[in-house]
């Protein structure tokens, strides 16, 4: 056997442990670490695992309603009751860096690394979703990137059987080399069914079962709290971890039986990031008690593997679960039901140590709790960052107005972030398990909930929800990078709004959300600014529309030798429609419609009408700066409850909001989005009326991103409900036009005081917009 | 009536088989596990679809060895009716139930979408309930559904009323615009000689119910029961 | 014993991926290129000495199951 | 000319297809198999009769197109 190295500060260093870190861990140790359990300090106190810069900001989410079962923090995911002794497990994690060196692999092991989270908690994942960002899509590059993410994500969630059906995907210079990755995954059960990540029980047998180890992603968490380099990504150590959908799908189905055995199952775990080190600490720490495993009996893939190697591999598919005493035998009988490796690796102790064997020697004693729970918290210095004040200077005034509005539509709907999405999702089975029920090409998805969407009960036991359960789930993924770069807070509650706007518009309310925190390096004080700004504004926003953070991922060291990604919070949410008959998509139905926008049609409060880092500015006039739109909380409460309660009334057959691209990106999508089949795109178009609007430009009316604004259609009986409702509700709301007739012939017709009327042919911008990915990636 | 759906390791559609069945036409549906040797009593055998062992090696290879599929060669010599669905296609083809392959989709990459379907010859228990002609929107989601036999065989297969369903335009034109996969001569499902088994690469049983964007997959499914019906009659 | 097989299409078939990397291929300035055809390659690591019961074995597998008739053709190595 | 380039799992990283087909291969009555790897075989036509220089352009292209570095090792033939 290789023997380990002598601990040495420069060692110590290589293991990202400050010196003062250091000094702890002799403290809590009472003596120097050997190579192992300086290993496995290193990736507990990593910023993956531990949160060590982040744990005083996160203090700031609400995480508390009355529907959350479980809340953040306490497990591998939050859940929320949904009703009828029914609940969701939902959330949302990164794969930045492991992406960024192998694109497909790296993206399609952060879907399984998702899913595990959900079935952890004893959930059936039931769908999936996404939020991607790449550098200039005009890059060879980036087309790798971008094809390999979007791959593996695809080979991923199609193979292991589960709908990826939201999310999104925005290109700027800023992800260049470092493209994000986050996954989300949702899962359903009943309320008895919850499971613990707990090592309960002194006595209790420990098993490790899924797939041998291998010398995997050796220290990925480690590796994913560093700056990401050219240097860093070459020698990050160990293999590249091989995702493996088809086992994932074995192991979780074996898993649900077996926590469905009755009494079999006292706590379990996913190995995800530090494997076998955090799985074993984290349940221990959690039930107060212990663990003793021996290393020699966990499956091996490689050959001479070390303790230090064995623990901090990150192979991946592999569960820990502690089984009660005297279940040993279900634990074998369901894994070779379904041929997958098992083995009995270790007991819950009550020392309180998380012990670690290897042939009967041991190779690490650590007061388990400790390494869990006492991780270093770091204050680190903020500075508000010095293009901060060039940003509150801009004006867009600075540039003349558009004298080529319609050319600029069809810019904007070729820009490949406001483009359709169809090359990606097409890609992803959005459909599997019967419960899509509004696919991708919406604001928001719908997923439906029904009996067989459920994890299994135990033998004989009585069903304990109601019979021919049918429940809506919709689901919306959204984030503004720029948004937050020019105003880290207020970004960052827009970022929520547009979250939460998506799903009003489909007719939810929302339960609940889970965050990714997408940012560069802590240390510097600039990006720590953004970073603390930004959880200020998520925070403020997700208590103002009721969706408490039920869990969430942070992802920092997201640079690259050019500099820091733009800080690029994502949100998730997810939302309960009531009845069927409230789900709501986005395009219009019927010629004769009345199209009535909600909200200002142009802030004019705000010095850039709405034009600050608009997609506009930027594909126009190459322009990243100014004050972005404003995101008034209460505005836009009342908005988006105004657009349900339409929606609630019935009196609504379409609502679409408007963001990236503004009122105009928003009325195109709104005539060309429905898709029924292969090249059978469903045309309406719309005649509107926008010379009531004033606007001292023409660019801010139609392509300006004044918040708070949404465009909905109703039968010509309903308008009057509709405007009659807003005035209650004192929010503004206009009759801007018309649904006109459909297909080939469609046109979008637009009417300014300025500019004669503006038309274009659906059918040609439906084209461009359809078709703008596949000509760059086929 | 009494279905039986097949549950491979990787399958991952054979619940919405059973839901459809079940909860949306009203019958008898039941997972049989592969390495079960027997059907029981069942009126039909649905192969679902999914990725079988992962689709590693090719898709369908490793599940045509599994226990089960002995049993439903069997099922399928007597005359029983089988119907493969995606990767339930594809494991019949391996097996030799059907003839010809599935490989790689020609544009490469996997697709989610609804397409058109022309329906073929209506003197099948798979498609009794649907004219000639029936245009049907059902969705897909493959990587390796691109259909190919030797010229022998797609020959004898048209002669033979064996082609059940093309890819086609919403006017019913087979266009190569609107085929998916580069399937020969437009192929998305077809039958055996004695038209007993069936496969085809899209999933009626996500086309079966309204709130699922569209039940045209319910006439497929129901033209089975009404030939099982007809023929328990007879 | 190792055995190796590798699996080809057949001339008749449809090589979708083969297209692909062959217009990479020039994409990225390689000229000269006739056709590009992509099959699979397996390694199988036996155990035992005999060569010829191993030729035998896998061939049988290799018709079998690594390989469809239908569609492939595949060729037995034994080192 | 024609170049034969084999494109195999690195022997570190997981291979999922080959385990799964090894199980596969015992449960159907082949014995004796200690490990199977899957990876690719690609067949190149080539132009010209410089057997050095398309050694050298389709190692290029392996390295480049052909085979993921990172996960995967090549060997080119030409013949
Ligand atoms: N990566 C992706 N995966 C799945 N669906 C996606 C992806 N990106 C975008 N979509 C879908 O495309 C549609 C448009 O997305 P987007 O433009 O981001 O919507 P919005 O601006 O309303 O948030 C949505 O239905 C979204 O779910
Ligand atoms: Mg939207």
């Amino acid at each position: 056997m290789t023997k380990d190295p002598a601990i040495t500060p420069e060692l110590v260093a290589q293991h990202g442990i400050t010196p003062e870190e250091y000094e702890n861990i002799l403290k809590i140790l009472g003596r120097e670490p050997n190579y192992t359990e300086l290993g496995i300090f290193s990736v507990m106190w990593s910023e993956h695992c531990s949160y060590k810069n982040t744990k005083p900001l996160l203090k700031q989410f609400p995480t508390r309603s009355k529907k959350i079962l479980v809340g953040a923090g306490e497990e591998n995911a939050g859940i929320i009751d949904i009703g009828d002794n029914l609940a969701i497990a939902f959330k949302m994690e990164s794969h930045n860096h492991p992406s960024a060196v192998e694109p497909f692999q790296g993206a399609a092991t952060g879907v399984g690394g998702i899913i595990r989270d959900i079935f952890t908690m004893g959930a059936r994942p039931i769908c999936a979703m996404n939020s991607l960002r790449f550098g200039n899509l005009s890059s060879p590059e980036v087309q790798r990137l971008f094809r390999g993410v979007v791959g593996g994500i695809a080979h991923y969630g199609n193979c292991f059987g589960i709908p990826t059906i939201a999310g999104e995907v925005c290109f700027d210079d800023s992800y260049e080399g470092n493209p994000l990755v986050n996954a989300f995954c949702l899962g359903v059960l009943r309320h008895e069914q919850i499971a613990r990540g707990a090592a309960k029980g002194i006595g209790n047998p420990v098993f490790y079962v899924g797939p041998a180890t291998g010398r995997d992603g050796l220290a990925g968490a480690a590796f994913a709290s560093q700056d990401l380099t050219e240097a860093s990504a070459e020698q990050q150590r160990g293999a590249v971890q091989v995702g493996d959908p088809f086992m994932e799908k074995l192991v979780m189905e074996a898993c649900l039986e077996l926590l469905a055995a009755k009494d079999a199952v006292a706590g379990i775990q996913d190995m995800g990031a530090a494997g076998l080190t955090c799985s074993t600490c984290e349940t221990a720490a959690r039930a107060g008690t212990g663990i003793e495993i021996e290393l020699s009996k966990v499956p091996q893939r490689a050959t001479g593997m070390t303790p230090y190697e064995i623990m901090l591999s990150e192979s991946q598919e592999r569960m820990l679960i502690i089984v009660n005493k005297g279940h040993e035998a279900e634990v074998q009988r369901i894994f070779d039901k379904w041929d997958l490796p098992w083995s009995e690796i270790g007991v819950v102790t009550d020392t309180g140590r998380m012990v670690v064997k290897n042939h009967g020697q041991v190779v690490a004693n650590i007061p388990a709790a400790k390494i869990a729970n006492d991780s270093p918290v770091y204050h680190r210095d903020s500075k508000e960052p010095a293009y901060m004040q060039g940003v509150r200077a801009y004006r867009v005034n600075s540039l003349s107005d558009t004298t080529s509005p319609a050319k600029d539509l069809e810019m904007l709907l070729q820009t490949p972030t406001i483009a359709s999405k169809n090359w990606v999702y097409r890609q992803y089975d959005h459909m599997v398990r019967d419960g899509s029920v509004v696919c991708p090409g919406s604001d928001a998805a719908v997923v439906r909930i029904k009996g067989d969407s459920l994890p299994m009960l135990p033998d004989g036991a009585a069903e304990s929800v109601p019979a021919g359960i049918e429940k809506f789930i919709a689901l919306s993924v959204d984030g503004n990078g720029v948004y937050v770069y020019l105003d880290p807070y207020e970004g960052s509650k827009t970022v929520v709004a547009e979250c939460a706007r998506n799903l009003a518009c489909s007719g939810a309310t929302p339960l609940g959300s889970t965050d990714n925190l997408n940012f560069g390096n802590p240390h510097n004080p600039e990006l720590f600014f953004q970073l603390k700004e930004s959880v200020r504004g998520l925070a403020e926003a997700c208590a103002a529309f009721n969706a408490p953070v039920t869990g969430g991922n942070v992802s920092l060291y997201n640079q690259n030798p050019m500099g820091a990604i733009d800080p690029t919070p994502t949100l998730a949410l997810v939302g309960l429609i009531e009845k069927k008959e409230h789900i709501t998509t986005q395009w219009f139905k019927d010629e004769g419609d009345v199209i009535i926008l909600l909200g200002d049609a142009v802030d004019s409060a705000d010095p850039n009408l709405g034009l600050g880092g608009s997609a506009y500015l930027m594909a126009k006039h190459d322009v990243k700066n100014g004050l972005p739109p404003r995101c008034d909380l209460k505005k836009e409460k009342a908005v988006q409850d105004l657009t349900l309660e339409c929606i609630r009334s019935g009196w609504i057959k379409s609502a679409h909001d408007c963001s990236e691209g503004g009122l105009a990106v928003c009325l195109a999508e709104s005539c060309f989005s429905k898709n029924v089949a292969l090249n059978t795109p469903v045309f309406k178009g719309a005649k509107i009326d926008l010379s009531g609007v004033k606007s001292s430009r023409l660019d801010a009316l139609l392509f300006g991103e004044t918040q708070s604004r949404v465009v909905v259609s109703t039968s010509a009986d309903h308008a009057e409900q509709v405007l009659a409702k807003a005035q209650a509700s004192s929010v503004p709301a206009t009759v801007i036009g018309k649904v006109t007739g459909c297909c080939k012939a469609a046109t979008l017709d637009i009417t300014t005081a300025t500019a004669s009327t503006l038309s274009w042919s659906i059918p040609a911008l439906h084209s461009l917009w359809w078709n703008a990915l596949a000509e760059i990636m086929d | 009536m009494n279905f039986s759906v097949l549950q491979f390791p990787g399958s991952n559609c054979d619940q919405d088989c059973v839901h459809v069945l079940k909860n949306v036409l009203g019958h008898n549906a039941r997972l049989l596990w592969h390495k079960d040797t027997s059907l029981g009593d069942t009126d039909a055998v649905i192969v679902p679809g999914g990725f079988s062992y992962g689709d590693y090696l090719r898709t369908g290879a490793i599940a045509r060895y599994s226990n089960i599929m002995a049993a439903v060669k069997q099922f399928a010599d007597r005359g029983g009716l089988v119907l493969g669905i995606c990767n339930g296609f594809q494991i019949l083809c391996e097996a030799g139930l059907l003839p010809g392959a599935l490989i790689r989709n020609k544009g490469i990459s996997f697709r989610c979408e609804f397409v058109w379907l022309r329906t073929g010859n209506p003197d099948t228990p798979f498609t009794c309930k649907a004219p000639e002609g029936t245009l049907l929107r059902i969705p897909i989601a493959h990587g390796e559904g691109c259909y190919f036999a030797d010229a022998e065989t797609l020959k004898q297969m048209e002669e033979n009323g064996q082609i059940l369903w093309r890819y086609c335009d919403r006017h019913g034109n087979t266009t190569p615009e609107s085929n998916p996969n580069g399937s020969l001569l437009n192929i998305a499902g077809i039958c055996n000689a004695q038209k007993n088994v069936a496969g085809l690469m899209p999933h009626p049983e996500r086309a079966s119910e309204k709130i699922l964007s569209g039940h045209d997959g319910r006439i497929l499914l129901e033209s089975m029961v009404q030939f099982l019906e007809n023929r328990k009659r007879s | 014993m190792k055995a190796k097989i590798t699996v080809t299409p057949k001339k008749a078939v449809l090589d979708p991926q083969g297209k692909t990397v062959q217009t990479a291929l020039e994409h990225i300035g390689f000229t000269g290129i006739k056709d590009v055809r992509i099959g699979k390659y397996i390694e199988i690591e036996l155990e035992g000495t005999d060569r010829e019961a191993a030729l035998k074995s896998i061939s049988q597998a290799s018709h079998k199951i690594l390989s469809n008739p239908v569609i492939e053709d595949y060729s037995v190595e034994i080192e």
